[in-house]
């Protein structure tokens, strides 16, 4: 297998009383998809607000190709080459489409810092992305889709060796969704290694090679798709009943 | 067509000053009125000529008032400008009619440091404000040699920190002891840690120094923290209507120290008397003059008389009319020192008694015999 | 010497609380930072003295009478014109207050001149003792007022419906309205009771000092101060806040002299507000 | 059964910008009608429009047999029309239960409002464990049953439910389609909003397609799923 | 560049303007100058970046300051500028790193707050002459009218630097990472921009500017004090300036300022005694019918139901 390019030890955010991760150990590979589900409220954004430094770690360590992040700033994670999206997504209003890409550009790992350079890598994404028709208009007139590809957009215009997505596909519709899994392959192949949260059980047991389950803040199970939809304690806490009586009549 | 010489001024009509301003605008107004109707204006060289004031609104501010002095100078053409109200503003606008060659004749900046640049063309028909306690000071003195300790409180602005440090060095020439020098900052509403620090030390005299509410403000605290002395010495607050209406009672025996009081007794080329001024501003205004009023009314007559006895509208002859005057105005008597300050004219001390505001000192003007020690309060 | 120093500063801080009360509520819920509070507050003042003045009313009596008037004003202040652009940036609705600030300064000046006034009560000046302290009867009835009106505030925004709607509004208009609650007349109410308690705050203030339409700004600056200070929207807060800004000030002025009260004063609200950025009661949400 | 719902020739949109056109629907007392479509088509503009949030152009909303086009979002509550928005927006600085209340704001029936207190409590357990804590302060998934609870609290005949499942896991899913049925069948209507067409139309009893502002497609939810149209278009397959 | 055009011409005609005014007339245009560059910078750091210093005079007073006291120990005018920046940035630095981590209103009143305690110390400080300010010596001439071309001409030549930077700004990455800040810090920090260096920065460039202004407009009124120069209504005044005529875009600021020092010229002079309520109703109107700047308004065509739609926007 290859390397781990992101570990995580004793990883702890209490938030007063509330234990919201508890001590999760994770290693993920270079160049996999990572699959992160559990039930709401099971800690799945705060360990990726953790992991890109905007929240402080309570307890644990966070490293990057054994490099120590835990405890760093989260512009500086975010130049070292580790992206992400958030689950409500935040495009820069007042910015065309263009421009907010170029913000990543300019920023990230691949530290465009001449205006024609952000300006044409920002050209490229819109155009891998699908929203090159829409590449002059301003977002704030886009729709949930649209901005969920911004997100993504942005995310890769840093040029990341890890990419964290937080339920890009929530809201979409199954063909929309389509769309972006294919996106996601397509990055992923690219050598970019992704990290996603997904409550969309078609997505990320479709896109993903190794899976952990988060609930109240504990690991309770990793493995393939395959291993984790037949986990009982997985079935009981998340997939519900419904789920596997799909899974077995498919 | 009507000769006129025209006035012009920038006023504060509106902003924190705005009260001062209607009283600096009405006694400009006053004067020029007076010149015109009564006397039929000025006469040079059989020409008859009348006054006419252009003013604006500074909005209480400096800056403001520089650029309406300087419209009022190079769009209208007007070399004659009379001061607006504030040491800041007085600042500000004199530089610019120092610049120009245009005069100013001043009624209300009274911060020493306006006289330190120098200029020609500036004058002031009231007293600096380090000449503000000074005799008060000297009263006391006079009526108990063995006053020893003396507080002085400030607000911590322009005018009112100057007659504060002139008041400390002249207490000290005195032979008194400052034992409280403190400034606060303006438009304060309590000042009752620094006046608890007064009580402390027992002074027997306080001077407070600051405008009207700071007046107000200083009596009222001292009743209510119970600091008894044995004089409380103001500037401009006790000799504003409005201290005796506010304080009642409280007001009484405080003394204030004013360029001018309706009750002094000086003779007039034109307008005949004090007792005339005040007569003839009332029946015109329907208040009492006060000394803002006056000064300022006082500074239309110093051109009146200096374009008369120049019989020219040449700035140049007119300033140098201005430099040489010397007569006595329902104001006081009026002439310049080199620098453009009062060469002869001093402050006056009014007490409150009986809800009345009496000039008790100097003692030749005097309508009353102060009234000391202060009583106690109740 | 301390304790009475504390005493004058609980007592400035009550009226401090007060002058900030219907700053942060309006804060806390319009979102709109009023610079016109001051005018507000010398406006109350105003009705306090004409009130004196004309029906010889004592001004901590006449209170409830200034109140209505205010609430008044206040609510059609809100309804008619802020309500208008309530929505654009909050730097543009600040502005918009600030040009109601000017208005309303010069307002008054036309139809009351720039005289300085005051209220003349039979018991200006005086104090009671108590052990060797002074208590002086202005400030301890205004103490008093700003405590009562204070709790008053609070148990209308907790426990009546009107105030819980005026919570929700705060938080998330568009749900409220799918509550039930009419945005547009619960902003009004909101700004009436903020615009009432300033006018209690300009009673307390003409029995205090003297006033005229200039000292607006210094007034506004202090209610910015204690709201923050407090934390916006807390009505606890604000008196709080109050208090402490009166204690600070003081023992600033004391012990290291009047001239320093300000730059403590504003040194320590930027200490508090960098480590404390909500406030010292100061909710999770709002503002 | 009673027709509760029905919209006529509706047009609305934002400013100059009219996202639908001429939409005309039913819903029939104790139905569930599911709205499906894909991004941007407009459904929640027709919540809105529905609800009095926005104001139609012109066209018609007929509820209960009264007209009650433009009625104002604070009104329309009081008739009996609650909503669960998208985007949840709940009150982030007041706790859960307060937030609930809120719910029943307008109600004047305080006795009944403690009795479905209890209730929504009974459907979602976590939000009675968590009832002291601020809704802000709460997951994305802990927050939907919070929306959902509070449109509950105002004892609505007419529930609208903006993307049901948006973000939740698969077992609340679970929860929120048997809440669903446990409402309807309490006699309630609702009318849902839902990306996952097959979840939709699994519960609805009817569907109505909706592409870029206009209605496509409506029937019975089963017919609808096995129409190979949407089959494609929506399904995936 | 085409967008560039229009204002070169206007910078064409400031330039040569002078000798055909009236010393009024130029006093009011130097104040407008003046006025310009002060809200073109505040825009870097409260347009751009989102930051609303609502102490920013505080670098005004500062720039005043530092030059009032240095000229009165004999330095000429000119050695007195660098000194005056550096002061400036120093203290926008220091003072910045705690400050700038509040966001929105709470920076808005820090900043307030630290503008209100240094002019509380400068009013305390001997060598600034405390509350009785400072006079400067007064800029020798041949007449009055060169004299004050020359300050004129100071200030347009801080003005035209201020607009330059600010274009550079636009098209350049820090301008970019102070936009993101504005719409979204959290976004911003995901997105690798080092958020407490660049607001430090855009604070920095901010003061440099208003620092200068401040210096100029000492030994152009050659005389100061706290109370005017540390005058939180100058705050304000940019403020206003900046939002009429369009944050956070290049030639907004200057289009604002010429309207309020004009609109403010022609009611005081038409409506002496009320001038303040008309000019407040101007300001609410302001607001309520162009809430997004002036700019806005005409570019694309003026139009009637443009104020109506906006009125329609914002009101509830
Ligand atoms: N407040 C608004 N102002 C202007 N345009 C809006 C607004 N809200 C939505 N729109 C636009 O209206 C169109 C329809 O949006 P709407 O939210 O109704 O779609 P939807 O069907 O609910 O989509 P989704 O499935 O993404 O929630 C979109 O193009 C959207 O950009
Ligand atoms: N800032 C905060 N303060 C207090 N509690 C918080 C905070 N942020 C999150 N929590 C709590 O921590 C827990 C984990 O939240 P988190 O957002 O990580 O869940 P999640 O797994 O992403 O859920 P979802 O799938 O619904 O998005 C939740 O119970 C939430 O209420
Ligand atoms: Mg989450
Ligand atoms: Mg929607």
């Amino acid at each position: 297998m290859s390397e781990v390019i992101l570990k995580g030890r004793g990883v702890t955010k209490k938030f007063g009383g509330l234990v919201a991760v508890n001590s999760v150990d994770f290693d993920v590979y270079e160049g996999e998809i990572f699959g992160i589900i559990g039930p709401n409220g099971a800690g799945k954004t705060t360990l990726m607000n953790l992991i890109v430094g905007l929240l402080p770690l309570s307890d644990g360590e966070i490293y990057f190709r054994n490099v120590r992040i835990s405890g760093k700033k989260p512009y500086y994670i975010a130049r070292l080459g580790i992206a992400r999206t958030f689950q409500i997504v935040k495009p820069f209003k007042g910015m065309t489409v263009l421009e907010n890409i170029m913000v990543g550009a300019f920023f990230g790992h691949g530290n465009y810092t001449s205006y024609k350079e952000a300006y044409e890598r920002a050209e490229e994404i819109a155009n891998l992305v699908g929203l090159w028709e829409k590449r002059d208009e301003l977002v704030d007139h886009l729709n949930l889709a649209q901005l969920k590809r911004i997100e993504l957009a942005r995310a890769l215009a840093l040029e990341p060796e890890v990419l964290l997505l937080d339920e890009v596909m929530a809201g979409l519709n199954p063909t929309e969704m389509e769309k972006i899994m294919d996106l996601v392959r397509d990055i992923n192949k690219k050598g970019v290694t992704v990290i996603m949260i997904e409550h969309i059980m078609k997505a990320v047991m479709g896109l993903s090679s190794r899976m952990m389950v988060l609930h109240f803040g504990t690991k309770i199970a990793e493995g393939t798709p395959e291993e984790i939809s037949q986990n009982e304690d997985v079935i009981k806490a998340y997939l519900g009943e419904r789920y596997s009586k799909r899974r077995k009549s498919a | 067509k009507e000769n006129v010489i025209k006035l012009g001024a920038a006023i504060s009509m509106t902003g924190k000053l705005a009260r001062e301003g209607k009283y600096v605008k009405d006694g400009y107004e006053f004067w020029t009125w007076y010149v015109n109707e009564k006397l039929g204006g000025i006469k040079i060289g059989g020409k008859t000529y009348k006054l006419q004031l252009v003013f604006y609104d500074d909005e209480s501010n400096a800056n403001t008032a520089a650029k309406l002095v300087e419209k009022l100078i190079t769009e209208h053409g007007i070399k004659f400008i009379l001061g607006p109200y504030g040491s800041s503003a007085t600042f500000a606008t004199s530089a610019i009619t120092e610049k120009y060659g245009a005069i100013m004749v001043e009624a209300n900046g009274a911060s020493d440091k306006i006289f330190t640049r120098g200029f020609k063309n500036l004058f002031a028909v009231l007293n600096v404000a380090s000449q503000y306690l000074q005799g008060t000071i000297d009263m006391l003195a006079n009526l108990d040699p063995s006053i020893k300790k003396v507080a002085i409180v400030y607000e911590d602005k322009l005018f009112a920190k100057s007659v504060a440090i002139g008041a400390k060095k002249h207490a000290e020439a005195k032979g008194w002891k400052v034992v409280t020098f403190a400034g606060y900052p303006g438009g304060t509403s309590d000042i009752s840690s620094l006046l608890l620090k007064v009580k402390a030390k027992k002074p027997d005299v306080v001077l407070g120094s600051g405008h009207y509410q700071d007046g107000v403000l200083l009596v009222r605290q001292m009743k209510e923290l119970r600091i008894n002395v044995k004089a409380i010495g103001e500037t401009v607050a006790p000799t504003l209507i409005d201290f005796v209406k506010n304080l009642g009672k409280d007001a009484e025996g405080v003394f204030g120290a004013a360029q001018w009081a309706a009750s002094l007794k000086f003779s007039d080329p034109y307008i005949g008397s004090t007792q005339n001024f005040v007569k003839m501003f009332e029946q015109k205004y329907g208040y009492k003059p006060d000394y803002h009023v006056a000064e300022s009314a006082a500074a239309v007559e110093v051109y009146q008389r200096a374009i008369e006895k120049a019989q020219s509208l040449d700035p140049q002859k007119v300033r140098d009319a201005i430099a040489s005057l010397d007569f006595e105005s329902f104001y006081g008597p009026i002439a310049f020192d080199e620098l453009g300050r009062p060469a002869k004219k001093g402050m006056v001390v009014v007490q409150v008694q009986n809800g009345n505001q009496v000039v008790v000192w100097p003692e030749k003007v005097a309508q009353a015999k102060p009234i000391y020690p202060k009583p106690k309060w109740k | 010497m301390i304790i009475q120093i504390l005493i004058n500063g609980v007592l400035l801080g009550g009226i401090y609380g007060l002058i900030g009360l219907g700053f942060s509520l309006v804060w806390g819920v319009t979102n709109l930072i009023n610079l016109a509070h001051g005018s507000l507050v010398i406006l109350g003042a105003y009705a306090t003295f004409w009130i004196f003045h004309f029906l010889h009313i004592d001004p901590f009596i006449s209170i409830p009478l200034v109140m209505v008037a205010l609430f008044i004003v206040g609510y059609l202040m809100q309804r008619y014109i802020f309500n208008l652009a309530i929505k654009a940036d909050v730097f543009l609705t600040l502005i918009m207050t600030f040009g109601m600030d000017v208005l309303l300064a010069q307002l008054m000046i036309v139809m009351w001149s720039a005289d300085w006034r005051s209220i003349a009560t039979t018991y200006q000046g005086k104090s009671f003792i108590i052990g060797q302290y002074l208590f002086p009867y202005t400030r301890v009835l205004g103490f008093v007022a700003a405590l009562i009106l204070t709790i008053l505030t609070a148990i209308f925004l907790n426990r009546t419906k009107t105030g819980q709607s005026i919570r929700a509004v705060a938080l998330d208009m568009m749900a409220a309205r799918l509550m039930g609650v009419n945005p547009g007349k619960t902003y009004a109410i909101t700004f009436g009771i903020g615009t009432a308690l300033a006018g209690a705050a300009g009673s307390l203030i003409s029995v205090i000092q003297s006033f005229n339409p200039a000292v607006g700004g210094g007034i506004t600056l202090r209610a910015f101060v204690v709201a923050i200070l407090g934390g916006l929207g807390s009505v606890e807060g604000a008196f709080l806040g109050g208090i402490i800004l009166g204690i600070i000030e003081t023992f600033s002025a004391f012990y290291l002299g009047e001239s320093f009260k300000n730059v403590v004063t504003f040194t320590l609200f930027v200490i508090i507000l960098v480590t404390r950025p909500r406030g010292l009661l100061g909710k999770k949400y709002y503002g | 059964m009673k027709e509760l719902l029905r919209v006529e020739n509706l047009n609305a949109g934002y400013g100059d910008m009219q996202v639908l056109w001429d939409i005309s629907l039913e819903v029939k007392e104790g139905e569930i009608v599911a709205l499906v479509g894909s991004n941007g088509a407009g459904k929640t503009t027709f919540f809105r429009a529905i609800t009095g949030l926005i104001k139609p152009y012109s066209g018609k909303v007929i509820y209960q047999g009264r007209e009650i086009t433009g009625t104002p979002a604070e009104k329309t509550v009081s008739l009996g029309i609650a909503m669960a928005p998208e985007g949840r927006h709940l009150f982030a600085g007041m706790t859960v239960e307060e937030n609930l209340l809120m719910g029943a704001f307008h109600r004047k029936d305080r006795e009944n409002v403690k009795k479905d207190l209890e209730w929504v409590y009974k459907i979602f357990p976590v939000l009675k464990e968590r009832k002291k804590q601020l809704a802000g302060d709460m997951s994305g998934g802990e927050q939907q049953m919070c929306a959902i609870g509070r449109a509950l609290m105002s004892n609505p005949k007419l529930l609208l439910i903006d993307e049901l499942s948006l973000g939740l896991a698969p077992v609340i899913v679970d929860v929120l389609i048997n809440v669903v049925k446990d409402i309807r069948d309490m006699g309630k209507t609702v009318l849902i909003v839902e990306q996952d067409v097959q979840v939709a139309l699994e519960i609805a009893d009817r569907g109505y397609v909706i592409e870029t502002g206009k209605i496509t497609y409506h029937g019975e939810a089963q017919k609808l799923l096995e129409m190979d149209e949407i089959k494609q278009a929506y399904l995936g397959i | 560049m085409k967008k560039h055009i229009i204002p070169l011409i206007f910078l064409v005609i400031l330039i040569i303007i002078p000798p055909f005014l009236s010393g009024y007339m130029l006093r009011i245009l130097t104040a407008v100058v003046m006025f310009a560059t002060l809200t073109e910078a505040i825009n870097i750091i409260a347009g751009y970046a989102g930051y609303p210093a609502f102490g920013n005079v505080v670098f005004f007073g500062m720039g005043a300051y530092v030059t009032a006291i240095l000229m009165n120990h004999g330095f000429g005018f000119y050695l007195t500028l660098i000194p005056s920046i550096v002061t400036a940035v120093l203290f926008a630095v220091v003072i910045g790193f705690p400050v700038l981590r509040l966001r929105g209103h709470y920076f808005a009143i820090a900043s307030l707050g630290v503008n209100v305690a240094v002019m509380e110390i400068v009013n305390n400080l001997k060598i600034a002459g405390a509350a009785e300010g400072l006079t400067l010596p007064l800029k020798k001439g041949a007449n009055p009218h060169v004299v004050y071309t020359y300050f004129y001409y100071l200030f347009l030549v801080v003005l035209v630097l201020s607009v330059i930077f600010t274009i550079w700004l636009e098209k350049n990455r820090f301008g970019f990472g102070l936009r993101a800040i504005r719409v979204d810090e959290d976004g911003a920090l995901a997105m690798g921009i080092n958020t407490p260096l660049y607001k430090t920065l855009a604070w920095s460039y901010s003061a440099v500017f208003t620092a200068l202004v401040g210096s100029i407009y000492a030994y152009w009124i050659s005389y100061i004090d706290p109370e005017t120069v540390f005058d939180p209504i100058i705050s304000v005044k940019m403020f206003v300036m900046m939002l009429i005529g369009g944050a956070s875009t290049v030639y907004g600021p200057l289009i604002g300022a010429v309207l309020l020092e004009l609109i403010a010229e022609v009611v005081w002079s038409k409506f002496v005694n009320i001038h303040g309520i008309v000019l407040g109703a101007i300001i609410i109107l302001t607001v309520i019918l162009i809430p997004k700047g002036f700019l806005d308004l005409f570019t694309g065509g003026f139009s009637w139901r443009r104020l109506v739609q906006n009125i329609k926007e914002n009101m509830i």
